[in-house]
Order: structure tokens, then C-alpha cells, then sequence
């Protein structure tokens, strides 16, 4: 590889790694919110069937 | 008094059939983007070449940068992030006006896709700037008015949590989008706008030649898709989790 | 013309409801007692109707002006006395007379604020801060300050607590005093005086309004009763 | 009996403000005395290292550290008294437009902030800047003063409404107030180091940051005062 074409690429590889992370990061970031979310619905819904029994025991009570 | 008839956005209607499509769309298109960012789009001339050179029938005259790539991503999720300060400014005003609770459960999930938008930004924004300059941070406008909205925005969390009656949180967390929403624009004029004695930036903005400017569109709208998808998605989740309450709370009655 | 109107008034905190639909008249004149147990909504329903909170629901009017459309108007025809003094400790008292008959617009405010010190009997204290007073003094001068600007309507907010009983008396004659054809409403724990002061009385459980009835047409001893149950089941 | 015009109310809660603060004179002691230990950090900071020249070209920056953090304090107990008796509600119960409370309050705070600064600005120079020679366009400092004291006191007063009964209150009215006056700061800073430099070309770095400070001020003041409404009633 003759030097001036050297010298044309010659920040590609320095900063290839700062490109790679910021992207990474920015994916990363993005799954963590969607995370963040989904366990958030995982645990309402979780509540939610709490909630559906204690419900079903009140009326389970009162009918008898 | 007849009320007027306040149309109150609730989870489940039209827009959220939109919302995974919407999802899907914005995937798609910032990784279209992305590819359009490394393939299609020329990188940017560095410093100057000693002596052209012919490269495959261009001449190239300088060092070419794909430091630079990372722009592609970087100003479109800024203003993203932006165009969310401005949905739960709205909702803030909406709900001063209305007091319906509601509006306050957009405005805070508007404002917690702000905070991560902003994020997205500092960090695209600082590692370009590590690479370019050479420094982990520099007190430039742009990065210093995003570090300040990033603070401002967990300003309002953090108020949040430390306020209990409902009434009370939301009325001050709109009053607070809504301060945050005048500051952040003087904030960039100022920071920009004062001549920084300490050490001339070398603005490159510059112009954009076509192609660039078609990745930038096509990561843009890719982006506000996404955007609009987690709002949505985040809004549906927020609700349920209110609905829910209210239901435990009937139950103890 | 009523003194106060209330239709089904209702104040949330989230989801927790202080006052669900709460109606009643009362005639101008009329002193009426609130009771209930702690937590029934007495002070919330106090504050909505005094302009300081904000009812989620239904609507009120004092002397035939609605409180959500003209709040101010409605604010310069009732006075509160509740158990903070609301005086500023360090100011002598007749300043802090001076400054609310100021606020309130009253014509010579040094004058008023003298004679209702001389009123409450405490004018020979006029030049002390408020803070070096008795809880008793500071009540009445909180009564002064309440009164300035002659208001139609007066709120009192368990205004005996912390009170001993010689400062009580002093409290009750000042109160016989300035009735006048004032409209009195009064929220205490303490039914006897309550029940012997009112010419209505209304019983208050989470929120909702157990009755609301003329003296006339109640009788003590039933009442007494209705009041532990009420009291009895608010607790359960 | 009408009601008063809104400057009569005005006047009367300013004064109530000035006649209280006169009487215990808590909140000028402490925020001199706070301005003060603030004073004698520096000097265990810079004493050794920097030398003359290099504290004229930070002496602005440094300045505005102490006077916003003073005034942080100030600040902060600013409703101290309305919420000691319920004045509050006193105050609440009178038939007035809450922006005059806000306006009342907020010029009692630049008149306290401006008799601290009157204090620590010459005590500030005396410490740390009267060993080189003094520019002449010293004495312009007091414009960036004046105008970042209008604006800190509008924002601030507004924020310690809205923390007054959240739970850490001092904190939290800290971590609102910083980030909101940013703006402000970054060009009060500028203006007011161009001012203590005095070098030939001084008025580019002083006159427009001093435009957009009072820019800045007027908007948020305005922004305040509007909205004061709904977070005082809240």
C-alpha cells in the first residue's frame, strides 16, 4: 500500500473503535429501555393475577 | 356549566395499532440507515493531503474520515429527543388547563423518552468528540446545552419522586416541562451566541452534500418512528399499571 | 339566600377520596358543627369550602357566589380561624393586624387593627411579637385577624385544641361576642360543645355526609349515639 | 370597602418581608457568613497555586460560585416563615392574584441577595484580586451582577414554592436551580470576566452576553410569573 494512500486511510482504523462503541452504545441503551418496559408489563401482569384471586375470594366468600 | 367535552387520550385506541408497525418501520429504516451512513454516503475530507492521489479515478486530496459517521445517528436522535421535550411541554399545558391526570402520565412518559434520547445524544456527541478533539469533554455549546437538558430532565424525576399527592406532582412536573421547555432553546442560543473567549471552536457543520443529507432523512424518520413506537408501547404500560391501581384500591373499599 | 351551598363536592388525593359528593344548605346566621372521626374529611371539606383547596368534583357557593368562578370574590367574605395562629411570629401583633388589613383593602387599616386588639382584650400587648404570646393570646389574635375585614362567613377549624379550659371560656365569649348575624361553621372533636353551640349539626364518615339536620330536630342523647357509631364504624 | 390595587398589596407584602427579615436579620447573617467560609475555601484552595495573574482571569468565575451557592442558601428559606404559622394560608385567604406573592417575594430576595453581594464582592477582591493592577472597566462588574441577581432571584424564588413541602427540600431546590440558570451563569460569567480583564477588545465579550442575560431574564420572569398561579394553588 503505497504511503499517500496510507496516509489518505490513516484515521479509519484509529477511529474505527469509538465508532463501533458509540453505536453499541446506542443499541445497547435501546434494549435496556425496551427491557425496562417489558418487565415492567411482566410485573403488572403478575399483580394482575393477584389481584383476579383476591377478587374471586371475595365473591368465593360472599356467594356462600 | 356544560364540561366541555375534554377529549382524553387513552391506551388502546388507534394510535396504538400503529405503534409495533411503527416499531418495525423505524427498525427497519435506521438500519437501512445505518448501512447508508458506512456504503452510500462519502466520508468527509480530514486534513489535507502533501500530495493528491488518484483513487480509482477520483482525486482525493485529502484524509478521508469516517469519524464522521457517527453524525448519521447523532443529529437525528438530538432531535428526537427534542421533539419529545416539546410532546410533554404540550401535555404539561394540556393538563394545567384540564387537570385531568392523564395528560400528566403522557407528559412524564414524553419526558422519560426525552432523558433517553438525550442520552442516545451525549453519547454519540462525546465519543465523536473524544475522537475528534482528542478530549473526553470539552465545554462546547452543543455537548454543554445537552448536558444541561440531561440534568434538567433528571431534575424532574427526581421531583417526582419526592412529592406524593398526585395533584400536587403533576401540577409542579408540568410547570417544570414547561420552564425546561423555554430554558433549553436560550440555552442554546447563549451557549452558542457568546463569543467562548477560551479557545475558537472550528464549526464543522459545513453544508451537506445530497447523499448525506438522504442518510441523515432516512435515519431521521427511521428515528421518530422509533420514538413514536416505545411512546406508545411506554404509555399502554404506564396505563395498565394505573388501571391496576385503581382496581386495588376499589378492592379494599 | 344560603350562606354556603355545597353539590356533591368531591376531593380526591390520587385515589383515595377525602370528600366523595358532599350536599348541604345553610342558611345565612346558622352555625353548623362538623363532626366525624379523624380522616372523615372534616378539614378537607373546611379547606375546599374556604377557597384554599381545590374540589376534583362537583361545586359550592358562599353567599350566592360560586367558588370555581370568582375564588377572590368569595375570599373577601369568609375569615378562618384553624389551629395554626397563620400570624407571622415575628411581627408585634398589632403589625400583623396592620398587614392583613392592608391586604384586604380595609379603609384605616391602624384603627381596625387597634380596635380589634382592644376587642380581644390584648391591646395593652400591641407593641410584643406574637411569639413570646401564650397559645391562648395568639388564638385571639388570631380571632382578630380573622374578623378584619368583617367577613360574612367564618371557619373554624378545631380552634379549642391546646386551648385550657379558662383559655376556652375566653375563647367561647369572644366567639358570642362577634357572632353578630355572622355564619359560623365549626369542625371539633368536642361534641358537647359542638352539639350546644350549633343550630346545625352535620356527621361526616370517609368522606360522605351521614346527616345533616336542624338542633331542633335532634335530640342529644340520640345523637350522641349515632355519633359513636358513626365514629365506631369510621374506625373499623 | 374595594379591594386594594394589586401594587398596594404589593408593597404591603414586600414590606412585611423587609420589616420581618429587618427585625431577626437570620437570613443576611447566614448568607454572609456562609459567603464568607466560601471566601476562606478559596483561599486554602488557590493560596498556593495560583499566582496574581491567573486569579484576575478566573476571579469572574469563581465570584459567580459564591454568589450563586450563597444564594442557593438564601434561597431556600425563603418560605421559611410563611411556613412556620400557615401564614401561607393566611396570606392564601386574602382575595389577591398569587403573582403579586411571587413579585413581593422575589424583589425581597434580589434586595437580600444585593445587600450579600455589596459585602462578599469587595471582600472577594480585597482577598484575592487587590495584588495586580485593577482594570478600569472594574466597576462594569456590577451590571453582570445586577442583572444575574434579577434573574437567580426569579427562578429561584418560583423553585422554593414548588420545594417547599417536598421532602428534601434544600437538595432538591439545588439540583431544579442549577441546570435551569445555567444560561444565565455561562453569561454572567463571560461578561463579568471581561469586565475584571479589561483587555482592548472587552465589549465584544460584554455587551452581548449581557444582552442575552437580560433576554433570559425577561422570558423567565415572565414564564414565572404566569405560571406562579397554578403551582402556588396546587
Amino acid at each position: 500500500m503505497n504511503p499517500i494512500l496510507a496516509d489518505i486511510y490513516a484515521t479509519v482504523i484509529p477511529s474505527a473503535p469509538f465508532i463501533i462503541a458509540a453505536y453499541a452504545i446506542l443499541w445497547l441503551a435501546l434494549l435496556v429501555y425496551v427491557i425496562k418496559v417489558v418487565s415492567g408489563l411482566k410485573k403488572t401482569e403478575a399483580q394482575m393475577a393477584v389481584l383476579e384471586e383476591a377478587v374471586r375470594a371475595k365473591e368465593g366468600g360472599v356467594s356462600r | 356549566m356544560v364540561e366541555k367535552k375534554v377529549r382524553i387520550p387513552e391506551a388502546g385506541q388507534w394510535p396504538d395499532k400503529l405503534a409495533l408497525p411503527a416499531l418495525a418501520a423505524g427498525a427497519v429504516l435506521t438500519t437501512v440507515g445505518f448501512l447508508m451512513a458506512f456504503l452510500f454516503a462519502a466520508p468527509v475530507n480530514g486534513a489535507a493531503l502533501d500530495t493528491p492521489e488518484l483513487v480509482n479515478g477520483v482525486m482525493v486530496t485529502h484524509q478521508q474520515l469516517i469519524s464522521q459517521k457517527i453524525f448519521y445517528f447523532h443529529m437525528p436522535v438530538a432531535i428526537v429527543s427534542f421533539v419529545m421535550l416539546i410532546f410533554s411541554a404540550y401535555y404539561g399545558i394540556r393538563f394545567l388547563t384540564t387537570r385531568e391526570q392523564r395528560f400528566d402520565t403522557c407528559s412524564r412518559v414524553a419526558m422519560e423518552l426525552t432523558l433517553l434520547f438525550v442520552i442516545f445524544t451525549m453519547v454519540t456527541g462525546d465519543l465523536w468528540t473524544r475522537f475528534e478533539w482528542g478530549v473526553w469533554w470539552t465545554w462546547e455549546p452543543r455537548l454543554t446545552t445537552y448536558l444541561i437538558l440531561m440534568l434538567i430532565v433528571i431534575a424532574y424525576f427526581v421531583m417526582r419522586n419526592s412529592i406524593d399527592d398526585p395533584e400536587r406532582r403533576a401540577t409542579y412536573a408540568s410547570v417544570i416541562s414547561l420552564i425546561a421547555f423555554v430554558d433549553v432553546p436560550i440555552c442554546f442560543m447563549i451557549t452558542r451566541l457568546i463569543p467562548s473567549s477560551v479557545h475558537p471552536v472550528i464549526a464543522r457543520e459545513g453544508g451537506m452534500t445530497p447523499d448525506m443529507a438522504a442518510t441523515v432523512l432516512v435515519v431521521m424518520i427511521g428515528m421518530m418512528l422509533v420514538a413514536f413506537g416505545l411512546y406508545r408501547l411506554r404509555f399502554r404500560e404506564a396505563r395498565l399499571a394505573e388501571r391496576l391501581q385503581a382496581l386495588k384500591d376499589q378492592l379494599e373499599d | 339566600m344560603n350562606a354556603i351551598e355545597a353539590h356533591n363536592l368531591s376531593k380526591a388525593f390520587g385515589t383515595r377520596k377525602a370528600l366523595d359528593g358532599v350536599s348541604f344548605e345553610l342558611p345565612e346566621g346558622a352555625f353548623l358543627s362538623i363532626f366525624g372521626p379523624n380522616g372523615a374529611g372534616k378539614t378537607t371539606l373546611l379547606r375546599v369550602l374556604s377557597t384554599l383547596a381545590r374540589p376534583t368534583a362537583g361545586s359550592a357557593s358562599i353567599c350566592g357566589i360560586d367558588l370555581k368562578e370568582s375564588p377572590n370574590e368569595v375570599r373577601g367574605l369568609i375569615g378562618m380561624i384553624s389551629h395554626a395562629s397563620m400570624l407571622y411570629p415575628d411581627l408585634t401583633a398589632e403589625e400583623n393586624l396592620v398587614l392583613y388589613a392592608e391586604l384586604y383593602g380595609v379603609a384605616d387599616p391602624q384603627a381596625r387593627a387597634r380596635e380589634l386588639l382592644e376587642a380581644v382584650g390584648l391591646s395593652h400587648r400591641r407593641i410584643d411579637q406574637v411569639r413570646t404570646f401564650s397559645r391562648g393570646m395568639t388564638q385571639r389574635v388570631s380571632i382578630a385577624r380573622a374578623l378584619v375585614h368583617d367577613p360574612r362567613v367564618m371557619f373554624l377549624d378545631e380552634p379549642y385544641s391546646g386551648l385550657d379550659p379558662h383559655a376556652v371560656d375566653i375563647f367561647d365569649d369572644l366567639i358570642a361576642s362577634v357572632r353578630g348575624d355572622r355564619t359560623f361553621v365549626m369542625v371539633s372533636h368536642d361534641l358537647a360543645k359542638g352539639f350546644a353551640l350549633c343550630t346545625h349539626a352535620l356527621v361526616l364518615a370517609r368522606g360522605r355526609v351521614v346527616t345533616f339536620a336542624k338542633k331542633e330536630d335532634l335530640d342529644f342523647e340520640d345523637f350522641a349515639q349515632l355519633y359513636r357509631d358513626t365514629v365506631g364504624m369510621g374506625v373499623s | 370597602m374595594g379591594r386594594p390595587s394589586a401594587f398596594a398589596q404589593y408593597k404591603t407584602l414586600l414590606a412585611k418581608d423587609l420589616r420581618q427579615e429587618f427585625r431577626t436579620r437570620e437570613m443576611l447573617t447566614s448568607m454572609g457568613i456562609y459567603a464568607l467560609l466560601v471566601i476562606i475555601v478559596y483561599g486554602a484552595a488557590l493560596a498556593l497555586t495560583a499566582r496574581g495573574i491567573d486569579i484576575a482571569n478566573m476571579g469572574g468565575g469563581l465570584l459567580w460560585v459564591l454568589i450563586v451557592f450563597t444564594s442557593l442558601l438564601g434561597l431556600g428559606r425563603s418560605f421559611a416563615h410563611e411556613k412556620e404559622q400557615a401564614c401561607m394560608d393566611g396570606i392564601m385567604l386574602v382575595p389577591l392574584d398569587r403573582s403579586v406573592i411571587f413579585l413581593a417575594k422575589a424583589t425581597a430576595n434580589i434586595l437580600f441577595m444585593l445587600a450579600v453581594e455589596v459585602i462578599t464582592v469587595p471582600l472577594f477582591y480585597f482577598f484575592f484580586m487587590s495584588g495586580q493592577p485593577v482594570a478600569a472597566t472594574f466597576f462594569w462588574v456590577v451590571a453582570p451582577l445586577l442583572v444575574g441577581t434579577i434573574g437567580m432571584a426569579g427562578i429561584g424564588t418560583m423553585l422554593s414554592t414548588i420545594t417547599m413541602n417536598t421532602r428534601s427540600r434544600d437538595v432538591m431546590l439545588a439540583i431544579l436551580f442549577i441546570p435551569l440558570i445555567y444560561p444565565l451563569l455561562y453569561a454572567c460569567v463571560t461578561a463579568t470576566t471581561a469586565a475584571i480583564a479589561g483587555t482592548e477588545f472587552w465589549t465584544d465579550f460584554f455587551v452581548m452576553p449581557l444582552v442575552l442575560a437580560c433576554g433570559y431574564d425577561v422570558v423567565m420572569l415572565l414564564v414565572c410569573w404566569v405560571l406562579y398561579d397554578f403551582v402556588v394553588s396546587a
